[in-house]
């Protein structure tokens, strides 16, 4: 009668399919949260800036899903795993696939996400995937840009107003929860590092924490460390509430057409 | 009798030459109150659509049905806040100020231009607004690269060399969907038939009303070198344009009297409705509340933040101050 | 070139079928907004009072559209027309598909619309359509119910504290712009009127404003009459911008296992 | 030595009588302060379990794959509602009102069932919460039609006859999928593997523990007739009539120990990792900090409701008075 679960984890082709797929979910995700600012940023300059941040993290996502396609051998297209996959198959951490929030909980996020990519695509630099190192070259100059960003804002939110500075504090605790699953070394990453392809998420969690810690300092903000619960399971398909309303949305007119061209 | 705006001379042989010779004004230049005016009213309400103009499009971000489309379209909306930076800045230099010219508009004492009160209802629609409505805005814009005032035409430099590359993708969904399914090809046509009539309005009024009469507006803005052509002209000129461009999609455009006349050399087309468009402009439009509420909840929203951008701006100026002191 | 819209109105059992599209809609479309209520409502009596309200609409819906795909001949079932069709198909007012609002935008909307559809079952009761009839009867009881809810949470609002005394106020100003709509003389409402099956919308105006009029009075607010635009297009398929996602949260599940049995 | 509460007793031969002769206690009846605490909390934890529970379903209302079972879940998630009611109400006869006891579930002090800190990602989960946890929530309340405090006990009755109907519904939802298309069954699966394990632990801790050791909370909880079966003995009945279920769904349990024993009569087991129960207990499951939060929201949303009808019911008061003086 009993069945124990399936933790099998692939190999080879499929081994390094899977690896981009966490990170091509991860950047997909994103893409869909910051797409909503654009119409709704505080200024002019910042529908921009979040727009194009927002388009590099697609160009990442598009250029991930379509190796996973190839690398796995089902001929998908990145267009059938955007829109064709139910939410169980998506593999990316919790923390893209939150709710927009107001601006200081997207540039927290923002700071510890492309603080996290940062790392991640640096490391991946020397991938011996070499589409994925290709990625990782295009990616490393633009997530430090993001961080760039984040960084400015993020100064100018905590070291601005009495109001501003409480925002940018709540904002850090709001997204302190869905830190660890950034680091967590789920089986697939640490089975891509084992084989030179990726990189295991704890070996980034130092230098990351340590690249957050100084520009949550200068901006004269405490990093909240001590959460009462935190997020797991992105990596295994465990989402959120807010993620099944996110996929409604994206794929509701893909779905609506099956087999269409667009 | 006093003289007029536009016979006072400010600096004798200035202005007026600079007109006559077909150079540009440049902001340090004296220039008549009344051009100022006319030109901050004109490209505030050119920014305001472009601001205004990204909601249509930016609702179906979301939903973009492929990747490649939804980065097409994320990077044209984006492009519009661009055009909005540009046309801002232009206006700016007329000595008026961005958070001046918003709250006009968020008030309602600057206008957008009412195409954009018109929902999109299918994902169609934004391969329409691209080819029709950009298509439109181009014919309005491209004789506004030769505008006397010069940072308004450099900035319609280039607004219109990206509104044609928009304008082309427009078109290219369009085909795509016009050549797909049934049902594809059925939200196209649906689409081709919403955008039609309300693209014709975006000229305006015709040539027959107030404005257009010796003496109005739209003499005084043609002596001024900020207009060029007439609104019926510039709308024929669309039509002839646009016509085959739907036979190229292989859609049909919702007029029966459409048809090419041999003698005058130009698509003949039916009575616009202007009836709707006044009562568009006049704010009963499908969109107009919501388009205002969604723009004014976002400034609201973003208050606080533009608050810190500045006290931390202050507080960092003041820091290099001391620091040299 | 030319191409004049397509008004044709359709005939006999078709006409029938497009007048409970109508009716259909309306109910379907507000009990998904009333399914938003349950477990965010301000007492628990209110997640279950709510809830049958949507209950009966989801009722309503359930019958009128199942009526649909018997009179068209399509043999569509109510899942068929609930799920796969798309926004431009979609017969209802804008009313219904607004997004839920506070507490007193809702009341604002539910005695408007109960006392709508009050006089429309009301008239519907001796339809020659026996199904539509029949349909009726049961919901003239159920709708009578709905406004009784309302009037009591109008009458407490209105006359209770300040605060909630302007928010109600302020509720029936913002149903306002999509009052209209609900008595517009639409072409198939007419014929089915003039076919003895249906009832022009026009018709039930006076009767609604009159009751809606009266409990406004008594609670101590003031009926708007003045909106600087209406809401159009409904019946005809052109909808708000909150229909699209509304569709896209009810149809995923459904869209995404095609041909499947729940 | 002073008398314990439970030595003592408050009216001579009438508590201890009673609960001797298996008689209900009513409200009016003396009862020792302990055992109305207990009762309290025990009432109240369930309350708020069956409002928290109505959140993990209710998010799938929207999203129901037909009308048919939208309808079913939508009454399923109203009568846990109703079932909220019903017994906050009969916690309000031992002297404490419904607000003070949300105050607590909003702040922590008091406890609702963990199982719905445990997210629902699919449409089976809907299935899953009907069959497994319904079913184990049953399991856990039969017993409790025969409690000992009078209003419990018939909240109970209704309740459970509720939930039995839920708890078919549930396997009805199960039993489609998993003789549906390929991606169905798998759904139903992943359910099931999902949500055996925190099904089992609804029966609490084993008892071996400090609770149900002599003296402690299991054996007064008995004593006073509001306890009838151990934990352990629930879950193995559970278990017993579960896996044949699973059987007829053509599930399988993710638990590689699972066999029959002839010996015992009873199915075996593996062993349950209570780690993760008091983790999630404490606060560390998927889904404690939004439950809360989702709860909370609405109750402060509703905060101007209550009072408005609170000053509206007032009103109505004085002006009746006022009438008749």
């Amino acid at each position: 009668m009993g069945r124990a679960p399936d933790t099998t984890v692939p190999e080879g082709d499929s081994l390094a399919a899977a690896y981009c797929l966490q990170l091509g979910d991860d950047a997909l995700i994103y893409a869909q949260r910051l797409g909503e600012w654009i119409s709704r940023a505080p200024q002019i300059e910042e529908d921009m800036a979040l727009g194009n941040i927002g388009l590099d993290q697609l160009g990442q996502a598009r250029a991930l899903l379509t190796r996973v396609g190839e690398l796995d051998g089902s001929g998908r297209t990145e267009d059938d795993l955007a829109y064709l996959r139910d939410e169980r198959e998506f593999r990316n951490v919790q923390l893209v696939e939150q709710p927009r929030g107001d601006f200081a909980f997207e540039m927290a996020r923002l700071l510890w996400f492309s603080s996290y990519q940062a790392e991640l695509y640096a490391a991946l630099l020397t991938s011996e995937d070499e589409v994925l190192s290709a990625v990782a070259h295009k990616a490393v100059k633009e997530v430090a840009y993001h961080r760039d960003h984040a960084t400015q804002w993020v100064l100018r939110l905590g070291d601005g107003t009495l109001e501003s500075h409480d925002r940018m504090q709540t904002a850090l605790e709001a997204v302190l929860p869905y830190l660890a699953e950034l680091f967590d070394d789920d089986a697939v990453s640490l089975a891509a590092a084992e084989a030179g392809r990726g990189v295991a998420p704890s070996g980034l969690h130092d230098a990351v924490v340590a690249r957050v810690g100084a520009v949550v300092d200068e901006a004269t903000l405490t990093l909240p460390n001590d959460s009462r619960w935190r997020s797991r399971g992105g990596r295994t398909g465990a989402h959120s509430s807010a993620m099944g309303h996110l996929l409604a949305d994206m794929q509701h007119i893909a779905r609506s057409h099956p087999g269409a061209q667009w | 009798m006093l003289p007029t705006a536009t016979q006072r001379r400010t600096q004798p042989g200035s202005f007026d030459d600079l007109i006559a010779a077909e150079q540009r004004i440049e902001p340090r230049d004296a220039m008549p109150d009344d051009y100022r005016k006319t030109l901050i009213r004109q490209i505030a309400q050119h920014a305001h659509s472009e601001i205004i103009g990204m909601q249509p499009e930016g609702a179906w971000i979301s939903r973009a049905p492929s990747l490649r489309r939804k980065a097409i379209l994320m990077a044209k909306v984006q492009d519009e806040a661009g055009h909005g930076l540009y046309l801002y800045s232009a206006a700016e230099t007329l000595g008026v100020d961005r958070s001046e010219l918003l709250d006009k508009l968020h008030t309602g004492r600057q206008k957008y231009s009412s195409i954009f009160n018109y929902p999109t209802l299918t994902w169609a629609d934004v391969g329409a607004i691209g080819w029709l409505v950009d298509g439109a805005a181009i014919m309005n814009q491209v004789p506004l690269c030769r505008c006397s005032y010069g940072p308004y035409a450099r900035a319609m430099i280039r607004v219109c060399k990206e509104e044609s590359f928009h304008q082309r993708q427009g078109f290219e969904i369009l085909w795509t969907l016009a050549r797909g399914t049934e049902k594809q090809h059925a939200m196209a046509q649906d689409a081709a038939d919403r955008w039609w009539w309300p693209a014709l309005m975006m000229f305006g009024p015709p040539d027959t009303g107030d404005a257009a009469a010796p003496g109005g507006h739209t003499e005084q803005s043609m002596a001024w070198g900020i207009k060029r052509f007439s609104n019926d002209d510039l709308r024929q000129k669309f039509v002839d344009i646009t016509v085959p461009q739907a036979q190229k999609l292989g859609l049909t455009l919702p007029d029966p009297d459409l048809r090419w006349n041999d003698e005058r050399g130009h698509w003949d087309f039916g009575e616009i409705d202007f009836d709707e468009l006044w009562r568009v402009v006049k704010g009963d439009g499908p969109c107009n509340a919501e388009r205002i509420e969604h723009r004014v909840r976002a400034h609201d929203e973003g208050a606080w933040v533009r608050e810190a951008a500045n006290a931390y701006a202050d507080k960092v100026a003041a820091r290099a101050k001391e620091a040299v002191a």
